[in-house]
This record gives C-alpha cells, structure tokens and sequence, in this order.
C-alpha cells in the first residue's frame, strides 16, 4: 500500500474518515490489523459501538456535519452478530436510509458499508485504504460544506 | 468541571516509535477537564497502575482515560486499578493508540496527531460515563435439567450434590437414554448398564432432585435467574404412589406385539410396560396406541389384577409449571435413519443400501441391543430376518457423516470406536464369524482409543477395507456388498449375513424447538450453539442457559459426563452467589417520553423489553411504556437506533457519549 | 405435441436404429420431433476430459440454438448428450460472467431456457395414462429388466429426474404396456460404456454382471434408454456369452421398441430387425 | 347526499351515548378547505360537511391528549386516511375497538384533483365500521404512484443537481414544524427535536439545521408514511416533501414488498429482518 501516505496526486487533500464500527468484530478486525502490523492511511477516526445495530442514521448525519469527506459503517457478517440480529436489523435500515439520501442528493460514494469479521484484519486495512483513496479522487465534501458553512436562512 | 486523568502508554517502543507520546501528553493537558496528563513506558505494568491508583487519589480524579492498546486487551486491567482506588471503573476509557494507530501508521507526525484525536474522542466520552453500579437480579437457586441420558443424570446430580434443587425432565418413561440400552463400552469394554444404573437409582433417590419422567418442556418464560417452565407430564395411567411396581400388570397383559422402543424395534413389550428392568423411576406406563382397554373399552385385566389398584384408565395429561434460575439442555441424540423420507430436505436417505428396506441391514443401536445381555437375544447375535447367527457381518462406518451427498457434512466422532467394539463383540460372540468393516479413516484420538482399535484388528481379526461401500443388494439370502477397497485399489464384494451401518448422530427430535424455546441458538444441522467455542463451551447466548452432551455436537460418554459436569459448574458458580450480578452496560427506557410504538419491543434479539405501563402512587393508568428488563439486556442498543423519540438509551454508549465523540472531531 | 429434437452422433450413426424407434414411437403418440438446426456434437466424454470450457462451449452452442429457434423443451435421446447439456445450463446458470464469455466463443446469446429432456421425460410429458389408452397389443409375455445405466439418472441434483439408486419410470412406463418389470439389482450399475474400445474385459465382465442378474430374476428381456447401453448389452453379448463361457439370449430393447410395439408398429419400423441379438422371449419361469 | 347520512349517523351516535364526539370536517367559508370540527351535541351536527375540500387527515387527532379527554371518539375517514388507523393500531398508538371509524366513499379531493388521489387505490374505506356512500376503485397503473418522484429524479439526475435543488428548498425552510405538527404518524411524547441532551440533530435555523431535520423527519417516517402528503399540503413555503416521503415508500415497496397501512397483516419493516434482506451494497 505505497500509495496510501502519497496525497502528491490529489494535491495535499486529506480526507477525513469517520468510522461507525462494532466492538466484536470490525473493532478486533482492526485490532488484528495492528497485531499484524498491515499499515493504511491514517485518515480514519474509529467510533467504537457495541453493535451495528446501535448505529443510527443520525450518526451519520452528524458525521457528516462535523465535516466528514466519507463514512464508514461496518460490522458482523450476517450470521455471526455476537448479539445474535442486531446486523441484520442495522441492514434494513441501511437499505431505506440509502434511498433517502440518494433522493436529497447525498453522494452515496462517501457512505460505506462493510461486514468485517475479527479475523478479517487485511479486509479491514484494504477497506480503508480503498475508501481512502477513492475519497481523495473525489475531493473534500464541499456541497456538504456548503450546507455546514451557510449563513442563518 | 471534569477532573480527568489521562495516562499515556508508551507500551515500550510499541506506541512510543511511531507516537509522540511527549507531544500527547502536552497538547491533552490543554483540554479543558484534564487534570493531569502523563505518560509512562508501561501503564500495565505494577508501577504503571500503581501510579494511576496515586494520582487518583491525589488529584481526586473523577475520570479516567488510558491511551495504550485496544480495550479488549486491557480495560479490564485498568478498571479493576481504578475501583482499588476508589474510582467508579466504569468511569474509565481506553484510548486505543497502538493497533489502531502506531502499529498501523509509517508517518510519525500523522500518526502522533491521530492519536490525539483519539484520545480526545476518549475524553470526550469519559467526561459523560456514569458511575454504574453491577446490576443485581434476584434468582431461584433450583436448576431445570432437560433430558436424562448420561449427561443429564451427571448434570442433575452434580448440582444437587452441590446442595441446590434439580428438576429432571425426562421425555421416555425411565431416564437412561441411549446409554442405557448399549451392550458393552468402549475401550474397557465394561457393560454400560452395569456402570449407568447406579447413577440412574442415585437420581432417583436423591432429596434434591425432583424427577419428571415421560414428560417435556412445553414453553419457558422468564430470564436468567428466573424461569417459569411448562412441563407436560404425560398421561401414563399409572398411579405413581400406589403403583410399587410388582410387575403383575405387566405379566397378564394381553397386547404383546408392540415393538420395543427400549430395544430399538428389535424386540417386543406389552402395552403396560417398563422400558427395561432396571428403569427409574420403576413404575409402568400404558401406551394408549397399544392398550385394548383405551382403544375399545375391553380388556382391563391389569387393573382387576393391580392390587394396590394404581392403574387409572382416566388419566390425563398434565401441564405443570416449574420455578428455576438456570437451564441445563442434554436432550442427546438420535441417529439418521437412511429410509427415503426424511424430516429435512437436505437429507436424502441411502437408496444405494436400500433405503432400509433389507431386514438385516440394521444400524449401530440396534447392534448394541443384539449384543446387549439384556437384549431381545439375551446377547446371542441372530439377524432380525430369520434368527440365524450371521457368519459375516459388514460393518460400515460415516453413514451420513461426512457425506455431502446426503446431507451431512460434519464426523459423527464415536463411530469409528464403536464399530470396532461391534467387531471384537461379534467376534467373541460368534469365533468363527467374518467382520468386515468399510471405513474412510480410522479416527481414534482418546485416552487408549487408538490401542483399541488395534487390538480388534490384531487380536480380533476385523478386517478393515477403507473405502465406501457402492450398494448393498440381496441375492438369494445374502445381501452382497459392492465396495471398494482404495489401499488395494480394487472393487471388494462381500456376500454378508448382516449388515450393521454406523449411521451418523443427529440433535434429537424436537431439540430446535426447545432451543427456540430458549432463545439458544442452533447450527445448520440443528445442534444447539454454545457461547464461544473456545473460551465458552457450556453456555450459550441465552443468560442462565447452558448445554451438554450430544445435542451440542456428536459426543462419546466421558467427553458428555466431561462436559456435564461442566455445565453443572458453572450453574453451581452461578448459585453460589446471594444474587445475579450482570454487567450494568445495559439500556433503559425515559418512560415519560415513551411513545409506547414498541419498534424497540420487536427489535430487541434478547426479547428483554416488554410492554409496560406506567402507574400513578394509586396504581391509575398513566400511560404505556417500554421497559427494558435489566436482567435479559445484553447491551446491543439496537432498540436506541430504533428509537424515534431517542426516549430509550445505552450505558456506557449512551447518546451523549457517542455524539460528544463525534462532536470532538469537528474540524 | 411438438418439442425440440437433438439427436446427437449416436442416434445419426452407431444407433441410427434408436433413432427410427424414437421417431416412429413418439409419432405414433402424437409427439412432433423437430429436428435441431445445424446441431454439432456435444462433447461427449472427450470433450470434458481434455478442456473445461470446450465442453461447456459445445452443448451451449446446441442450446443457444434451441433457444433461438424457441424451443421450450427439447428431447435429446442419449443420456449423455441430455448430461452433458443439462450441466451446461447448470454452469450457464451458476455464473453470470460464464455466460458472457461463453456467448461470445460460440456468437449466439445464450441464457439456458430451453428445458432438455431425456426419451422417458418426454413418455411423461405424454402421460402414462395415454400410452395405457393407446396400448393395441398388451405385452403379457414380456418380462423385461428395466435398465437405466449410469447417466440416466445422474448426476441427480442436476438431472432432477429419477431416484439415483431406485428409480421406477421406465417400471411404471412397461407395466401400461401390460409387461411385467422385475425388481433386479443392477438397474443402474455402469455397463462399461465407453470403456469399450479402451479396456473391453471390463466391459465384458460388467455387461455380463448385468445380464446374469436380470435373468437371475427372472427377466426375458432387457430394456435400456441409452444407445451405448445397448451396444454393450446387445451388440456385444455374443462376445460376452463366448468370454464368460455363458448363454444369455436375452433382448434389448430400446424404451421406445417396447412401447412402438405395445401400439402395434411393426419390429421393422421400429429398428429392431437391426439389433443383433434376435431371441423368441424365453418363456417365463413362474 | 352522503353528507345527510354522516349529519344523521353523528346524531344518532351522540344521542345514543355510542360516543363522546365527532371528529369531522367543518367548513364556515363555503369553497374553502374545510378543517377539522369536533362535535361533542347532537344538535351540532349540521356543522359537519362532506366535500371535495376535506383534504385534511383527521386521523392525528386522536392522539390528542384533549381529544381524548372528551371520551370515546367517532372519526370521520378518507380511504387514505385510514390507512393511518392501520399504522397507528400496528404501533400500539389506538385500540381500533376504542374508535368508532366513520369511512366516506370518496372519489377524490381538491379541485382539481389532488395528486394523491390520482393513483389512490383505496377509494372505499376497508376497515370501517360504517362506510357512507359508493365509489369503486378505479384500475391504478402502479408507476404512477412515484410519478412524482421519478419526475424529479430524472430532472435532476446526478447527486450533484440534487443537493443543488434541496440545498435551494431547505434553504427556504423556516422551521415552522408545520410538517411535523400535521403528520398524522409523529406523534412522540417528545419529539427528537426537543431533545437536547444531546441534541441528535442539529436544530439551529440554519441550512445544516433544516437538512438534520427534514433527514430526520422523512426517516422517522421510512416505511410509514401512508402517503397523505398532509405535510407537502401544510408546507407554508411549499416545499415538495413529498419527494423524500415517497422515495422511502418506494424503497419499503422495492425492498420488503411493504405499503404502509394497506395490508393490516403485515409485519411492519423497521424493528423486523428477514435473511434474505438484500445487501449488494455492503461490501
């Protein structure tokens, strides 16, 4: 991953990444990440949840208010939610939020969603790698910034 | 205004190469609420703690954050240091700045201004932790046992030696089980009954344990600590007092064929009957289907011959509740049958052996009854067809087990033993006798397994052919067996007497249905879940609910006693305590800004919310609301982002937690 | 009725007489056979034991053909034709990108809707009831081994047709004609097949197996549905009787042979004055 | 004609003590929309009007701590309305034995014709007690139901155009709650809005406050919303929120084959799972 610390191409922007995780599985995915000392961009600040389940919409919302360029959303594969469902119902929500967001214009390629296992660490680091580098070609969220930075209306 | 400590690892080079824990520890003294900041080469280590036992008590810190490695490494560690100086622990966080940055990052600076971020994010957070106290669930010391096979039995007697009450459910007439019907066991070959009945009388003895056989778990409400059982016993007509148990009935009843359960179908019984000699509890049971009495009013010659006059004909089933804090589930085993109807479409049966349709084709706990001294044949080997001595049997191994073709892919484990003890059994019995054995691979990994087994090729002369068998036809009284034999490289045909499958071992009938019962979990194949394969072998994801023996997976009967005994452990750890301590990182509902929509009532995986009212001093109605039962809430917080009103909220990632988190990284 | 019709090499070559029974049979029952257009080979055993995607490339070209020319079903009266074709579908169906690349190896698009079926597939579709309706001359005196071979039935989870171990179509197809099967056990053991030209004593001493066992229970007859059946089974059981040092005399038959003769056709029609192997049906053992 | 017959029914219905009032439409301008009448006397009863102008969905009201006070309502339904009876039984917000459900035939509101009742496919009531009047249920091309929608997602086509347009529309949002106070299905104690520890949603009066709220707003309503399009009606800076409103119905319809408030049966969406929900968006 030479490419990940080089920003030369997309003069110096450096996206920020908020990442809504699970504690039981992509938290210990990256957690194996370190362990095995798979490096990738430093762009990513890790919010710990107990579960994909607890993560709302309007986390993401207000990850996106605080400025964030892309947003990562990832738990348990299905089947393996350490509280048995809670994935599966933060799925369903995930399906109707999209809709919504693509009707209001939110650009779908700055909101990720992954399952990632405990013993997925590599998962882990190409993911954010992946989403790191494709947010860099997009650029900051200026149209989001926009709404951050009007005036009182 | 926050008094917070942070403590900054340099976990020896680990953090300290790639984060510039001076610079941390400087710009983190700036944020408002930090009280103290300091870093150390190892926070783990006794120094370490000890210095943040210290500056809690001196700086009378009201918030610990310690930037080192990943929680699930070492807040433990640092709670367990906090509360020894008087600190709530739940008042600490970790900041995790070594696998989630200095282990993953090449570039000092950036690494080193993540890292604070991290932290920051981490003060942010701890800055809004509420002291929490364990909860504390009142429980019934008094422990439910479902199934009395051999894990059962060792399950329920175990608790009860420990000095708590044991309700045994047994849905045959007698407990036993499978281990009760099986001849001879591996690798001492010492007769199974003879070392089971003992422990089945002590059952039945015991003052602790309260015994309800031919009866099954019909519903369960309640948590862990305190469940509500429905238990069907069914009718049996029998009156279990007056009945002593002479045996009178039994002898003049008229309805004999009736295919022994006991002994596999190998055998007969009366429609009044004990399942075998040594059953427990050692009172009869009339089966309805067979009793001429219950079918067309005549008969009746066991009552006008009961002295004690305990037979009633008007007996009904009954359902009754029971009160315990813990489930033990050793509801065992039954074995695939390859006939072509099966209760599970991924299973097809074995049309290549006849889809069970040869008498003498017979499958493993049948054997063990034929060989069994107590057996049909009083242990005499006669094949059910015509009652001759088979001079050659086949034995043939992973029938259904590791075959995807029929449905199965998983080793049913005691099979490659027990097809040995079959063999050498056989050959005792019948010393000029040919066993042949068709097999995969030998596995015999147990305390002298493997010495068993070659002692029954060695000294028995069983002759192993590895390979399958193709078909099983039947010519003119034999039945040929078409196989092949892969060390050869050949096809081996073997005209047989008698053929004897090991079929695999399947989760007893109606085991998923009471794991749903439970809330366990069960795998594609219906064998209940534990909580961790490693680390929780016994528990399951359901509070209070634990598992043992062969309904967890195929087990042989040291690794089911092994592992009752386990499970009762752990219930008797769990009684041991005056109360139910859980962890209290839990949810709970603002009942006055409820809308009682009950979106959090439906999501809830642990069923833990329920749907309340809230009442005024008077007991009026105020209005409905959701309520959270801290005992069954595992800490998911599914029902918070479910939430329209944000009226229910999680411990520990409370809303404000979280958002404040969020907040901290605004640019 | 009208259905696709895939001969394949056998039917047009070794076992043109399978072919006039097929066609005479399934006229007499009101079934149209249309001809495949500019149908190749599909494959057969060659193909998948030396290239993967040839074997594939081959039976989808026929397929793509049926589907252009709108077949719905199509009978191919050699099980390993109707084998290899239905795997095709499978391959087809399990991978969207196969199908792509596929398409263009062979230039036709191909998406494995026409539904192959095998000669008994096609009996059912006409229904057992009508054949029974349609018998002119019930077949009391036969007492036919009903032989199904190795493919017919297999690989099962592809074919959907019959049980692998146990079937009992073509039993329940003879038994309308007024014969009546036996139960034997070597209704679907390998005969050899191929084998034939490379290891004959193999295909000798199976073939006998199969023979002995059908007359062991009492079968005066043998019916196969598969051309290379027959010809180990007929063409070579002279061979068989003069290696094994045994006498066999036994028919083979052809499904449709049977049925063509149940409705009166005549044995020149139907191809069998070509089978080799012309025995009076042993009178039956009681 | 059905007028007489609901004036003659709330009548009967009060006098004979079978409810406490009337919820119904009052209309003192004639031509103007009509708005909501409670009618607690029987000799009131004449207040109550039907016609093309009883747009509103009354259906809210019965949540009304006030309304309630008055005792054992009787409610005066649309077809469409009543789907809301449907929602708020399934979320525990009414006990339908509790209600007595007046249901009019009705071919269709606002003149011209509201939007809605282009494609609406439930013209007579189906779980009333007593339905006043007949009207059948035209044949409905199912597409139309977003045509709307489609419309705008065509008109503006990339992400980009969309955020432009909303950027323009919320920008005008004054904050009013207008939308929220009409929807007959928000009915929180306390609402999010008002919550502010901590505050979920930015709630200042500026563009990331109004995108926070309608956001919010249109999710609390995924797979819900029974398409009254009350809140686009009461919009005073007419703001179409229909758009967000429908393109989660839809996604509920695509998804999970579910309408809101059709089908008493089915198992609401939010709150339940199936395994074969799909998720080729996940990677």
């Amino acid at each position: 991953m030479s490419e990940t610390t080089d920003s030369a191409a997309t003069n110096g922007f450096e996206p920020r990444i908020i990442a809504f995780v699970c504690n039981w599985c992509t938290y210990l995915g990256a957690d194996l990440a370190g362990t095995n000392r798979l490096e990738y961009p430093s762009n990513v600040r890790i919010i710990r949840l107990p579960c994909t389940g607890r993560i709302d919409f309007n986390l993401v919302v207000k990850a996106l208010e605080v400025g964030a360029d892309a947003v990562i959303i990832s738990g348990c594969h299905p089947g393996d939610c350490h509280y048995t469902a809670g994935n599966y119902h933060a799925r369903r929500r995930w399906m109707l939020f999209r809709e919504v967001l693509q009707t209001l214009g939110v650009d779908l390629r700055r909101i990720h969603f992954a399952w990632i296992s405990a013993a997925e660490g590599k998962k882990w680091a190409q993911f954010v790698a992946d989403v790191t580098a494709q947010t860099r070609e997009l650029g900051p969220y200026n149209e989001y910034r926009q709404i951050i930075e009007a005036e009182v209306s | 205004m926050s008094r917070i400590g942070v403590f900054t690892c340099w976990c020896g080079e680990n953090i300290a190469r790639m984060v510039d824990v001076q610079r941390v520890t400087e710009t983190i003294a700036q944020v408002p609420g930090v009280r103290v900041a300091v870093n150390y080469k190892y926070m783990c280590s006794d120094p370490g703690q000890a210095s943040i036992r210290d500056k809690i008590v001196e700086e009378k810190l009201d918030g610990l954050v310690v930037a080192a490695c990943s929680p699930h490494m070492h807040l433990k560690t640092f709670r367990r240091a906090a509360a020894a100086a008087g600190l709530n622990p739940y008042l600490v966080e970790m900041a995790n700045i070594r696998e989630h940055c200095s282990w993953v990052h090449k570039d000092k600076e950036l690494a080193t201004a993540k890292a604070i971020e991290i932290i920051r994010m981490a003060v942010e957070k701890v800055r809004r932790n509420h002291a929490l106290q364990p909860i504390r669930v009142p429980m019934t010391k008094r422990a439910l046992v479902v199934g009395g096979g051999v894990a059962g039995i060792q399950a329920a007697l175990d608790i009860a030696d420990a000095g708590y009450e044991v309700v045994l459910v047994e849905r045959d007439p007698s407990i036993g089980g499978k281990m009760a019907g099986l001849s001879e066991t591996f690798p001492t070959l010492d007769c199974s009954q003879c070392i089971l009945t003992p422990r089945m009388v002590e059952v039945g003895q015991h003052p602790r344990i309260k015994l309800h056989t031919y009866s099954e778990v019909e519903g369960v409400e309640g948590f862990v600590g305190n469940f509500k059982v429905q238990i069907r016993k069914k009718a049996r007509y029998v009156d279990m007092i007056k009945c002593t148990g002479c045996g009178d009935c039994w002898a003049v009843c008229p309805s004999k064929k009736n295919l022994s359960e006991f002994d596999q179908g190998m055998g007969y019984r009366k429609a009044i009957y004990i399942p075998f000699p040594q059953a427990v509890p050692a009172r009869p049971v009339i089966d309805k289907e067979a009793c001429l009495y219950l079918k067309n009013g005549k008969c009746g010659v066991c009552a006008k011959k009961c002295v004690p006059q305990a037979i009633n004909f008007s007996d009904q089933d009954e359902v009754i509740t029971e009160e315990v804090g813990a489930v033990i589930v050793a509801t065992g085993y039954r074995l695939y049958n390859i006939t072509k109807d099966q209760d599970n479409s991924k299973l097809t049966g074995y049309g290549e052996y006849g889809y069970g349709l040869y008498k003498d084709v017979i499958d493993g706990l049948q054997f063990e009854r034929l060989a069994s001294a107590s057996g049909p044949t009083g242990g005499a080997i006669k094949r059910p067809s015509d009652g001759a001595e088979p001079k050659k049997i086949v034995f043939i191994s992973c029938v259904g087990s590791r075959d995807e073709q029929h449905g199965m892919t998983y080793c049913s484990k005691i099979c490659c033993m027990y097809v040995a003890k079959h063999a050498m059994l056989y050959k005792h019995k019948v010393h000029d006798g040919e066993a042949h054995i068709f097999y995969m691979d030998i596995r015999a990994g147990g305390k002298n397994y493997e010495e068993f087994v070659r002692r029954a090729i060695e000294q028995d002369g069983a002759v192993y052919h590895r390979g399958r068998v193709s078909k099983i036809t039947q010519e003119n009284g034999k039945l040929v067996v078409r196989g092949a034999d892969t060390l050869l490289g050949q096809p081996v045909t073997i005209e047989a007497d008698m053929v004897v499958l090991a079929s695999a071992m399947r989760p007893s009938e109606g085991a998923t249905r009471l794991a749903q019962m439970l809330n366990v979990g069960v795998d594609e194949f219906g064998f209940l879940s534990e909580s961790h394969p490693k680390l929780r072998p016994v528990e399951t994801n359901a509070a209070g609910v634990f598992i043992c023996g062969a309904c967890h997976a195929p087990k042989d009967i040291p690794e089911a006693v092994a592992q009752a005994s386990a499970a009762a452990g752990k219930v008797a750890i769990m009684f041991a305590n005056e109360e139910l301590t859980r962890d209290p990182e839990v949810a709970s509902v603002n009942e006055l800004t409820c809308a009682a929509c009950f979106t959090c009532v439906r999501a809830c995986p642990y069923t833990a919310i329920e749907k309340a009212m809230v009442l005024d001093g008077r007991g009026n109605f105020i209005k409905n609301t959701a309520r959270v039962n801290p005992g069954l809430c595992m800490g998911c917080g599914t029902c918070v982002a479910v939430c329209p009103s944000k009226s229910v909220d999680l411990e520990g990632f409370s809303e404000e937690q979280i958002y404040s988190q969020v907040e901290s990284l605004a640019l | 009725m009208q259905i696709g019709y895939y001969p394949g090499c056998a039917l047009h070559g070794s076992s043109n007489d399978y072919e006039m029974s097929v066609r005479a049979t399934l006229t007499a029952l009101g079934v149209q056979l249309k001809e495949l257009d500019d149908w190749i080979c599909c494959g057969a055993t060659a193909a998948h034991s030396i290239n993967k995607k040839l074997s594939i490339a081959l039976p989808a070209r026929n397929l793509a053909i049926a589907e252009r020319d709108g077949y719905s079903e199509m009978l191919a009266p050699c099980p390993l034709c109707s084998n290899e074709l239905m795997k095709t579908i499978k391959e087809l169906s399990d991978s969207p990108a196969l199908r792509r690349e596929i398409a263009e190896v062979i230039e036709l698009p191909i998406e494995g809707k026409t539904q192959v079926v095998n000669i008994i597939q096609v009996l059912q579709m006409v229904g057992v009831e009508r054949i029974r309706e349609a018998v002119k001359r019930p077949l009391s005196e036969f007492r036919p081994a009903c032989y199904y071979g190795c493919l017919l039935t297999r690989p099962a989870k592809i074919l959907k047709f019959d049980d692998p171990e146990q079937p009992g179509s073509m039993e329940e197809i003879v038994e309308a004609l007024g014969a009546k099967p036996v139960q034997w056990n070597y209704k679907t053991e390998c005969c050899g097949a191929g084998m034939t030209m490379a290891n004959e004593d193999t295909v000798i001493s199976l073939s006998h197996k199969i023979l002995a066992n059908a007359e062991a229970h009492g079968a005066n007859c043998v019916v196969v549905a598969c051309p290379m059946c027959h010809v180990n089974l007929d063409m070579k059981q002279r061979d068989i009787e003069r290696r094994q040092g045994t006498r066999h005399q036994l028919m083979v038959y052809y499904i449709s042979d049977l049925i063509g003769l149940a409705l009166g056709l005549g044995e020149h029609e139907l191809g069998i004055d070509r089978h080799f192997v012309s025995a009076p049906l042993a009178a039956v053992k009681e | 004609m059905q007028q007489q017959e609901l004036r003659q029914l709330a009548r009967k219905l009060l006098e004979e003590g079978t409810v406490k009032v009337v919820i119904g439409y009052g209309q003192p301008v004639a031509g103007a929309p009509a708005f909501p009448v409670f009618i607690t006397d029987p000799a009131k009863v004449d207040l109550l009007v039907w016609n093309e102008q009883c747009f509103h969905n009354l259906t809210g009201y019965l949540k009304r701590k006030e309304i309630r006070a008055l005792g054992k309502p009787a409610i005066v339904v649309k077809g469409c309305d009543e789907r809301t009876l449907v929602m708020l039984e399934k979320e525990s917000q009414i006990v339908r034995s509790d209600v007595y459900v007046i249901g009019m035939a009705c071919s269709g509101v606002g003149d011209p014709l509201s939007a809605k009742c282009g494609y609406c496919e439930v013209h007579m009531p189906r779980f009333a007690d007593v339905v006043i009047g007949q009207v059948d249920n035209p044949p409905v091309d199912p597409s139309a139901r977003y045509a709307v929608l489609d419309e705008f997602l065509s008109a503006y086509p990339t992400p980009a155009a969309r955020m432009a347009y909303w950027q323009e529309e919320l920008g005008r949002c004054i904050k009013c709650y207008a939308c929220r106070q009409i929807c007959p299905l928000c009915y929180c104690e306390r609402c999010i809005f008002d919550k502010n520890r901590p505050t979920c949603v930015d709630t200042s009066p500026t563009l990331k406050g109004n995108f926070g709220y309608h956001i919010t707003r249109a999710f609390h309503l995924a797979a819900r919303c029974i398409e009254c399009e009350e809140c686009t009606r009461a919009c005073p800076v007419g703001i179409d929120l229909r758009l967000l409103n429908q393109s989660l119905s839809r996604g509920a319809e695509e998804h999970f084959g579910f309408r809101a408030g059709m089908d008493s049966e089915a198992e609401l969406v939010v709150g339940s799972y199936s395994l074969k929900d799909r998720e080729d968006f996940i990677q």
